[in-house]
């Protein structure tokens, strides 16, 4: 997956949806055995329209409108994988996840440790998550704690359009299960991207510095990428800005060598606090850097509170503001 | 619930998972039929029933309103007003003749379509807008007027409502409470989830007062009932050992009489019952779907033949039960409550930012407090500031 | 599975929450039954089917060899070299008949009770013994025998028993396989989870070769079948738009064709069938547990009149298909495989507390593969210390 | 629930699943509207005997025997709370409570805040959890986190039969929802308790100093309170050990007040590394007292992997060594 490949490039500009729709589109070309489980991703192309067209070119049999049940949809995606297919399964939204709670937790994440390696999950798991789109309940939750908690999953989340092309197929790749989180607010962002040969050249678990500075390293992913370059953009001081990419294996390596530089570190996630993202880089951070960090890695968050009615989102949601306030709190100590 | 992506790419018709229902078909004959969707009066061994004038009246008025404050809803979401909307232009009279079925201590736990039943259950439709609106995720208390909040994850409810008729076995049994019963809404589509389907289990194992009011309107989103089922859907109570039945819930007769039916059954202690309420559903599944991208435009045309009021207007024009005075009077009143309704939806306050905190839990933490007060000081900040 | 608290307090009998299943109730009409318990060849008309001596020989053999592995399994734990041993004893002809239905390329998708079915698809019993004393959660490959792994949690494995046969249509439909059918296996508590009902639900709504193989073997450790359900088991199919069907689970013969008529509608393309073996669970439900709290010893005597494995002996004796030396020879046969189990029992290898970090991902993490190090250099400083 | 009141005094020895099933006897004498939901509870009493005999003392009605399904356990048990009830579901293991996980999380801890505070949850829903007791798969998890990152739900452990007695009491007469974790594997440890008149003073919120001491603070709640009892006792230093009896909320009081004093401390808990307690509790540790903290917040807890088999469950699961050996890398600092 990196560019080096004498491929003629198509490079356009197209919408995270778009991009993940071509993403599934290569990946189903290019195997036979990759196929589509949802509810309403077939002729309706998802309420997202992420998997818009793909029904008509691949098929009933590989893009499969299910029945409206999500344990349903897992617990056969799981069976499917032990056939040897590779399931991709649309989660219409992350409030929507918990039915099949028991099927990723206790089956589709232990399944290959309890047959010692003999049974593979090449599963993938596609959730559009967060909020900031103005929903009713259960539409804008960032429940990704679960699932990185969780031993035997891999956790990803895209933030540009040219990564959420090549990462899902990354992901789609992956003889592991991997929960893919797909930031929904994102999804009409535009962004350039390589369609012939990509331009990526991370791995599915690696992190990126997305914009280069000194003093103080913001850690985000998915939705919060782009609010956090913004935030280091009007900023006085030098932010470098890290999209994870990866939050489950977290890429320490990449991690570690900013804030060892920087001395300092925001955490920046639209899930809670309390056992969010942060709560791990930060104990990991003050484990592997203790002597060089010059102030506590603080977490800019969510509330501990169940997701607020849409018109007081915004106050919920990190924003610039809440950003650079905490950017501020710790250049103090 | 569902916000859909706003597409405007046209497409030509992609193959869907299984052929749509086809209106054709002649119906079951096992549905329940009080009234031909041509307003004659049918009639049915097991649900023999009289109306009078008055209660004939009352049902077109009801049936009127709520697609007024239907239509109210789906217009101030095109203005902007509100964020979503859940159409549930068609299913008038199965909510309707639902609602007029249940006694005052009836409880009802509905899905987040359910204006109809909640409007004859004297829930005010301003309040039902708020969730809508984003301005609350539910705005009435379940208590006082015997409905329970709006229902989002699929099939949940279903669970609760049974648990809910544990309770009331409880009470009549403790001598606190006199029988009464509850009706568990919930759609074509979540008959597929586990939940609907434990509940059914937990219902036929312990029968409790509890009535499945299922509103088949054809679709869920995108995917056609058959794609649930190939077998009606009133069949899979027997399995749980409790009866089924399908009802014409185009017909505001039949499916009060059938409801009504089953909730004294329950309430006499006789089990539950899944109701079937056959209908369809007219509008998109919200305001953010565009059906026209799955279904076609004939199936649209059979079912508005079918249309629930008309079939009881002419029923009541021809037996003259009521004349043209009433039907202006009742145009009027929707009017009025239309101009009601938008009022108060505009009038709705915004939630209060850090009112949140207070109501995560009924004893705050300190750990909740502490983030109330650090945000109620971020916030001053703003306001000293700049 | 369940690890029952060790308790040695003797306590009066407590009202249970259902009366248990009358087994004087004169059986279902409806059953399905080829071989009476008094040992007479029955007919059906259904089930029309004809055995060879050798056929009825093999099925003598395989029960009395599971019945042994059975046995075996309890005694190794009473001896403390099992943890927990879920014994099958009395639901041996309803494994052994389904395990002779199936052909080499079906699926089978257990729980944590078919040892006998297990047996019948070549899977070493030595290595079913591997979960139970603790050395492994899985020791076998699914893919070897077409044997899944025991699942634990309820129900969970018909969904993917469910998937499974979606990709068998899918394979068939590639050309790349010949028709086979899935058998789900699940006991009559597992049928008020949600999955099972899910599972029901894609079968039916996408007909895939699935077999639906409950063995109701009337008690969820000490929760009667009745409690799950009031009305048969077997009824719960025909609500999700496929049939069901009642066989007696402790009739081999009768299993035997019933599941396998079963399979072959379903690699016809036929859709699935949910067969509900009614049998009886003779033993406690796991070694942990004390049956005698909550089931009265009459039902045992009732049941044990039943015996799978008597009856049909008693035909192939008063058929003449066997002699004495035949059923000598099957025990001595039963004696070698017991010692050979025993033996391989206490030879399995101990877990390496290293080696777990490698199973968990095909592709190990750098997180994982630190804490592997971290714990092996951890290991090391106690072998080097003290 | 202090020892003020002038009741006398009956003090007995109890194993810890007794004293619990003194406690919701008790419980269920006091108010006509607690009642027991879950499989096997009645006629068996449990698999732990947990609820022995309260069937047959309160009747059918109010020690329910369930159909073989989680989520209908805690789904009717909303139902019953909207009624007036105020029941207590027994999860037969910890392993099994994955199917209700939909209704936990996105009814019974939102119920009240969608409700803007009109409707109210007092369940309990009680966990017997973690490992050693030599069981096979999905009977000795920790999952506690998923449940304390979920806003809405409050979260304990108890760890000694007078606090199992009490706590459970407090559950119960708790108007939000509490998840009850019981470290199965001290179901048998014994410990004086006072049935008449509880000497237990905190509140259910509350953590409490079990062994004060100086050097370094051991912080563990459920089965490794005694672990780190225990390896307070076998080291040279003198560690101070905190039962944090509270998961969530956090008794931060107590928590800072101790390694405020001691200046190092190490998290103890079954479950995973990460996203585990020991990850928060890290990363507040550290933001809290950045400048007293003379090494970082170490952590022993089980691996990253799904629970392993029993016969190793021992190299998984923290013991006294590995717990000694951390708190030597901590003083090392
Ligand atoms: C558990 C869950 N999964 C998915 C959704 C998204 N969703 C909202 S409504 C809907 C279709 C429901 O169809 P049906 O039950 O027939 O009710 P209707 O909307 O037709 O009234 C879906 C899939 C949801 N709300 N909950
Ligand atoms: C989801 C889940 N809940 C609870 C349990 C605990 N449990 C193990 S076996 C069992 C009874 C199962 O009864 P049944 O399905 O009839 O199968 P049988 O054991 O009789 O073969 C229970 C409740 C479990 N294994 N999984
Ligand atoms: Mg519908
Ligand atoms: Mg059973």
């Amino acid at each position: 997956m990196t560019a080096t490949l004498e491929t003629p490039t198509e490079v356009r500009t197209l919408p995270m949806a778009k991009a993940l729709n071509e993403g599934l589109r290569a990946a189903m070309a290019a195997d036979d055995t990759v196929l589509l489980l949802g509810e309403d991703i077939g002729r309706l192309g998802g309420v997202f329209r992420v998997t818009d067209g793909l029904q008509a070119e691949f098929g009933l049999d590989r893009v499969v409108d299910t029945p409206l049940g999500e344990s349903g949809i897992i617990g056969t995606a799981i069976g499917l994988a032990m056939r040897g297919y590779r399931p991709v399964c649309e989660i219409q939204f992350d409030g929507f996840v918990y039915p099949a709670f028991d099927q990723i937790v206790s089956q589709l994440a232990k399944l290959h440790a309890r047959s010692q390696g003999r049974v593979r999950m090449p599963v993938v798991i596609r959730i559009p998550y967060g909020g900031g789109i103005g929903a009713v309940e259960h539409h804008s939750e960032s429940p990704e704690s679960y699932f990185v908690h969780t031993a035997g999953l891999k956790v990803v989340s895209c933030a540009s359009s040219a990564d959420a092309h090549v990462m899902i197929q990354q992901a789609i790749a992956s003889d592991d299960p991997v929960v893919f989180f797909e930031p929904k607010r994102r999804y009409w962002d535009k962004g350039p991207l390589n369609l012939a040969s990509s331009e990526v050249t991370e791995t599915l678990w690696q992190a990126r510095v997305v914009k280069p500075g000194t003093d103080l390293t913001l850690l985000a992913y998915g939705p919060m990428v782009r609010t956090c370059v913004e935030a280091a953009g009007a900023s006085e001081h030098s932010l470098e800005v890290v999209d994870l990419r990866s939050l489950s294996p977290l890429d320490m390596t990449t991690i570690l060598a900013s804030v060892r530089k920087t001395g300092r570190c925001v955490v920046v996630h639209e899930a809670g606090a309390n056992l969010g993202m942060g709560a791990e880089l930060s104990a990991r951070l003050s484990e592997e850097l203790f002597y060089e960090m010059e102030a506590p890695v603080l977490r800019v968050t969510g509330f501990d509170i169940p997701y607020p009615p849409a018109r007081i989102e915004e106050h919920h949601l990190p924003g610039l503001d809440r950003v650079l306030e905490a950017v501020d709190r710790s250049l103090a100590f | 619930m569902t916000q859909t992506a706003q597409d405007d790419q046209d497409q030509d018709a992609q193959p869907g998972t299984a052929p749509p229902i086809d209106p054709a078909l002649p119906p079951d004959p096992s549905l329940v039929q009080l009234l031909s969707h041509e307003g004659t009066r049918l009639h049915h061994p097991d649900y023999e029933a009289d109306f009078t004038r008055d209660e004939l009246r009352a049902f077109y008025r009801d049936l009127v309103l709520v697609r007024r404050i239907d239509a109210e809803g789906t217009a101030l979401q095109r203005q902007g007003e509100l964020g979503l909307w859940a159409p549930l232009l068609g299913q008038e009279a199965a909510q309707v003749g639902a609602g007029h079925a249940l006694a005052a201590t009836d409880m009802v736990f509905p899905t987040y379509r359910e204006h109809g039943i909640a409007f004859v259950k004297d829930v005010d439709p301003v309040l039902l807008l708020g969730m809508f609106r984003g301005v609350e995720h539910g705005g009435w208390d379940p208590a006082d007027k015997g409905f329970g909040l709006y229902a989002i994850v699929l099939g949940a409810q279903v669970l609760h409502a049974v648990g809910y008729a544990m309770g009331v076995v409880r009470d009549v049994a403790r001598g606190i409470a006199e029988p009464s019963a509850v009706l568990a809404c919930f759609g074509d589509g979540a008959t597929s989830q586990g939940d609907v389907n434990e509940a059914f289990v937990w219902a036929g194992a312990q029968p409790s007062p509890v009535v499945f009011f299922c509103q088949n309107n054809q679709w869920g989103i995108s995917t056609p009932t058959v794609s649930q089922s190939r077998t009606p859907l009133y069949h899979r109570a027997e399995g749980f050992g409790f009866p089924g039945v399908r009802v014409d819930g185009n017909d505001v007769l039949a499916t009060y009489a059938v409801v009504r039916d089953a909730l004294a059954k329950a309430r006499r202690g006789e089990g539950p019952t899944l109701i079937e309420a056959y209908t369809y559903r007219v509008g998109p599944h919200t305001t953010s779907d565009d059906p026209t991208r799955y279904r076609d435009s004939g199936e649209l045309q059979h079912w508005k033949e079918r249309d629930p009021i008309d079939r009881l207007r002419l029923f009541i024009e021809r037996d003259g039960h009521a004349d043209q005075a009433f039907f202006d009077e009742v145009d009027a009143e929707a009017d009025t409550l239309a101009a009601r309704i938008r009022a108060g939806c505009l009038a709705l306050p915004d939630p209060d930012p850090l009112g949140v905190f207070d109501d995560v839990f009924v004893e705050q933490t300190e750990d909740l407090k502490r983030q109330q007060d650090a945000y109620a000081r971020y916030l001053e900040g703003f306001e000293d500031g700049s």
